[in-house]
């Protein structure tokens, strides 16, 4: 690994240092769901396990500023990133009044926050890639100067939506990224049963689009082709389709069970390039971690988490008369 | 004031809209050079250009989940479907995510859009050019449906439907285009989405209808007139938000209902109306409330005679009511 | 008899129906090696193969669209959507192709298949886990849906729905899966589609209903009997084609008809039944027919808090019952 | 033109010479329904016209025995070559009880008879590519040495299921081939405004199946294109996608008007490719064909056309009960 490969990309150590701690970040307080959801305090979690770089590296290519995202229920490390915090998703897995996603009324994973420009998520795949375009159309009507982001998963890429959104947004060239977290899995599907061709990044030909392929584990991989992508948008040359390659490190959510389809050497094998463990690796190499910071870092996120944690777990639920607001404006 | 057609008042509301408010911008198939195909937006992108008159590709959950992203991002996008027939493909965006945008966000995200879809047969359409689709939608919460009958209520509704903060399906009844004239004032005018309107006064039966049977059953309570029936006809014009205490008030005129649609029977809104006033409006009733739609088969076939077969008209709905002022 | 829940049965009629009958065979999302994400297909692929159990790609449209061609072909699909409220995209495959064939085609072409779908709160699902959609479909003439409550009409209304010769939308309500349990013979048998079944003779009230809220009505019955209240209790089992002589039966009992379902009441497919009773059987009533019925919003929250607000439950559905009663 | 092409392809001279009589029986069908539709008589037609090459080489190069057929509204040539007659087709136009079609339900052009394996068809564009991969997929379960064949516009191959279809067939590698009949509009919408990328074939790669561009204008390419599909379908190495280039010569539909979005110069231009008139030609330089067998050929078939008229326009109309059978089994 070259020493000095963040800085070719324009950033800062600071911001590399900074990139870390949201992929830690994001693999904390998602570990601590999983705890919560098996000690009966959260009926569900979904996990972005194993996509952090995917997720941080996007998000750093971006504008927090102006840019919006319309991202999917694994994309935990991208909403940190724009803006959300730890308290903010334990309040969502908690389901209380305070969840700034839905006010406790979607299930955790399903971002949307206004502060931010995150559009609200539902629960059917790849619907957001049609709202990222429409929100690209109008940035474009506006000659604003925004990138529209969003993100699903390789199975998700089969859907009906995926070809319209990429076919609308290549005929009108709009500044849209569209950034598929292949891991490999659709639940139980494996990408071979998925994804005729294989290759995801394979079909923005078929829309005049770059097809780009990058290696989910390496947020900066990421970074560098998100960056190009967003260039290319802000300069008017239209979409990019990106597949960033990953591993989904834990089972689909907390009510599957893996074992019943893929054998358990296969995930530990993947566990090897835990982008995690990879990026601290450089980190270290380059001399900007080391054991004591490594340590300091890991109290400062545990007693955020913690914190997250009790403070969401003591907020109040939302009122029942709230199962009745909001169906139209008032 | 001009007497225009119900599709002229489709255009000119649209054309008001546009200028009006610069958010507001057209989508759909064939919508710019040509015009659209029944010309709704015939001129449009000779004014405004092809930025905000779009010819879409063919494909219509992009034409509407792009439509909720122009909505979310604070744009006014009101999108055609070619057919109401050819909304189906467009469903999930629809009922997932235009219907909860706001319900599921808590109000922080909304959909202020509309989609304008010509429905209803009579045609020659045939099977998919013809149905009638509202009953896909009434029952889902978070979505506005109007149906409007008079090209006055047409141009109101269209500019309240695209002034609405929250998704509105917005359908015309094809049949209805260049056959229904009427009144418009010159002058800038809403219609409230919501308000049901009483279009007759009669003491023997009510009706209750909306669209292209609503014009068959005023020609029918002219026709009954004559034989001395007095027939009391109420134009829901909105399905949704239901307009549930006109009913009841035009109900407890006559004491006898009959529902008029021209979509099929079973599973039709029709039924939810019935049961409206069966719960709300039952010591008034002096007789059961009736229900006179189109058959309960797939769709309307194309040969003229099955065509006729399946279609309401005058005489149809005429002897409906008679029947039910007999009762 | 064995006595088996309410999931074990979907099983069972699968590995029976593909074992008499080559032909049948199922396919959905994660329905292969996985089993299904409810396990309804537990164990299939290990007697059949991954020939007659397909695990598909992520794509409903498909999943109804090559069921379509498998059963025009002559095969007997059975397809699964992982959660009903994701048929929506498949609706315009399943409406305007699998209902229409046969019409259109003047009965040349016919679609033998069933689309299995665990539909229904109270589970935590959330917005998009706990839709009740029946709705979307009980007015496309073309389609059967059924709806069971039991074990037992699980697995002979699966086989019927099979061995039918038409679409049919198989509904499971996914919160009776394991919590309902009952007996069911050995034998090979079948329960006709399109018959409703009294499950309790009473008196005062007529409570007519469906899947989970059966249960409930069936726990206020036992309840009620103790305040000398005595309840004749419908399930419908099958919504289309409606058993209407058997609604029209039940409610003459009584003269008091309340009418339970989870999905929302305006547009619900109770307004279809209430209407039914208004106009058939509208001088045997006592009182007017009542819904009671899942709240008008989109769709049930996570939260417990709301989510229990939204769903029926045991005591709301006794005190409604009592209500109406005591009119 | 080599004067052998037919013959290099394993065409006899019979067989080209009754490829050119379905074509121009294609035509004069069509033209007939216009002339009826001006007079009146018949409320819509939906017109073949410059698909005609397509259509016959393409069910040409199937097995009219065994092979099934999932057409689309413009597929006269193709459905008369399976089979139906003259009077098939007016009969549909006029919607007369016998129309075997649909007993007179459907609009023509949308064909469908179980005699011939074609399987019934709508009106919402592209469903039935869903259906040409279910019956592929049920032959192939079968072992059946059948292939499952389908056609389509170039605007319609943007829904989504094109999308799933492909991919579903890709994943299954199954005997179908997918045909694009691209005539450049989509009613009033040209190719750039409809089709990001310019190209249906260059998608067949994000889908790991042959993409194959083809002159639409020429029966013999298009036979040579859709034979080599079938073969590769028949031996088990799966689906294909083509796409042949041809020109619609006419409006969309009989309530088309076309002169609001093209010059009549540009169709003008357009007919010199008339396949039609290039078949013809091709005929006539091999010997096959002079103006003696043609005025013969064009008598034999206007005398078919006239026949079928008539007979369509005295034919019964659907009893009115028919309304209401067939909804279900009876
Ligand atoms: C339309 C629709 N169908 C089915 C589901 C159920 N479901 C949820 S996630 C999932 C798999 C998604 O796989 P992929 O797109 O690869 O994303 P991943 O979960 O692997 O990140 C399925 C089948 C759904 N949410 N939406
Ligand atoms: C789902 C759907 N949307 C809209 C239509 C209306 N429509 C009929 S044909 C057509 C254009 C089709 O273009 P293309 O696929 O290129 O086929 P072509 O007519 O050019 O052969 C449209 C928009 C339809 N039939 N189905
Ligand atoms: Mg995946
Ligand atoms: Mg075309």
């Amino acid at each position: 690994m070259g020493n000095e490969r963040h800085k070719t990309l324009g950033l800062s150590d600071e911001q590399v240092l900074d990139m870390y701690r949201y992929m830690l970040l994001a693999r904390k307080i998602d570990e601590r769901m999983w705890l919560l959801n098996r000690a009966g305090k959260i009926p569900f979690v979904i996990s972005c396990q194993g996509q952090e770089a995917i997720q941080v590296g996007a998000a750093f290519a971006l504008d927090r500023e102006k840019d919006w995202l319309c991202p999917y229920y694994r994309d935990l490390g991208m909403v940190l990133v724009f803006g959300q915090s730890a308290r903010d998703q334990m309040l969502s897995a908690f389901a209380k009044a305070e969840d700034p996603n839905s006010g406790g009324r979607q299930m955790p994973g399903h971002y949307g926050d206004r502060r931010f420009r995150i559009v609200s998520g539902s629960s059917p795949v790849t619907t957001q890639l049609l709202h990222a375009v429409g929100v690209a159309l109008a940035a474009k009507m506006d000659q604003k100067d925004i990138v529209s982001f969003t993100s699903f998963g390789e199975g998700s890429s089969n859907q009906g939506d995926f070809h319209e959104g990429l076919n609308f947004a290549g005929v009108h060239n709009l500044p849209v990224i569209f950034m598929c977290e292949n891991n490999k899995y659709a639940i139980s599907v494996p990408v071979e049963k998925q994804l005729a061709g294989g290759s995801v990044a394979a079909r923005a030909q078929g829309y005049g689009m770059p097809g780009v392929q990058v290696d989910g584990n390496d947020p900066l991989k990421v970074f560098e082709a998100v960056k190009t992508a967003a260039d290319r948008a802000r300069c008017g040359q239209g979409p990019t389709l990106i597949e960033a390659s990953s591993y989904r490190l834990v089972p689909h959510s907390s009510d599957d069970d893996d074992r019943s389809y893929r054998r358990t050497e296969e995930v530990e094998e993947a566990r090897k390039n835990d982008p995690l463990v990879q990026f601290q690796k450089y980190l270290q190499e380059t001399g900007l971690l080391n054991k004591e910071k490594e340590k300091l870092l890991d109290q400062e996120i545990n007693k955020e988490v913690d914190d997250a944690t009790d403070y969401a777990e003591q907020a109040p639920d939302p009122d029942p008369a709230q199962t009745y607001t909001h169906v139209y404006a008032e | 004031m001009a007497v225009i057609s119900y599709i002229d008042a489709v255009t000119q509301a649209l054309r008001e809209e546009m200028q009006r408010d610069e958010r507001v911008f057209v989508l759909g198939e064939d919508v710019g050079v040509r015009g659209g195909v029944f010309r709704a937006t015939d001129g449009l992108i000779d004014t405004f250009g092809p930025e905000r008159v779009l010819d879409t590709p063919l494909t219509e959950s992009a034409i509407a989940g792009v439509s909720i992203g122009a909505s979310v991002y604070g744009k006014r996008p009101v999108a055609e479907m070619q057919f109401a027939d050819f909304i189906l493909p467009a469903v999930n965006q629809i009922i997932s995510e235009a219907a909860k945008m706001r319900y599921r966000s808590n109000n922080a995200w909304n959909c202020p859009l509309v989609i304008r879809a010509p429905y209803g047969g009579g045609v020659h359409g045939a099977l998919y050019h013809s149905q009638s689709v509202e009953k896909i939608f009434t029952g889902v919460p978070g979505l506005k449906i109007v149906m409007p009958s008079t090209p006055y209520d047409v141009k109101g509704l269209l500019k309240s439907s695209i002034r609405d903060e929250d998704p509105v399906l917005f359908f015309e009844h094809k049949r209805c285009y260049r056959l229904i004239k009427g009144e418009v004032p010159e002058e800038d005018y809403t219609v409230p989405i919501g308000k049901a309107e009483v279009k007759r006064e009669g003491t023997d039966v009510t009706v209750i209808s909306y669209g292209l049977t609503l014009h068959f059953a005023q020609k029918a309570a002219e026709e009954l007139e004559k034989e001395g029936i007095s027939v009391h006809i109420l134009d829901l014009r909105t399905l949704v938000p239901l307009d549930k205490e006109a009913i009841l008030e035009a109900v407890a005129k006559t004491g006898k209902g009959l529902i008029i649609h021209e979509d099929n029977v079973t599973g039709g809104f029709g039924g939810e109306i019935s049961a409206v006033i069966a719960e709300e409006a039952f010591f008034e009733l002096d007789a059961p409330v009736r229900r006179l739609c189109g058959p309960d088969v797939p769709s309307m076939p194309y040969s003229p005679s099955l065509e006729k077969e399946f279609m309401l008209n005058p005489e149809k709905v005429t002897n409906a009511i008679r029947d039910l002022a007999e009762f």
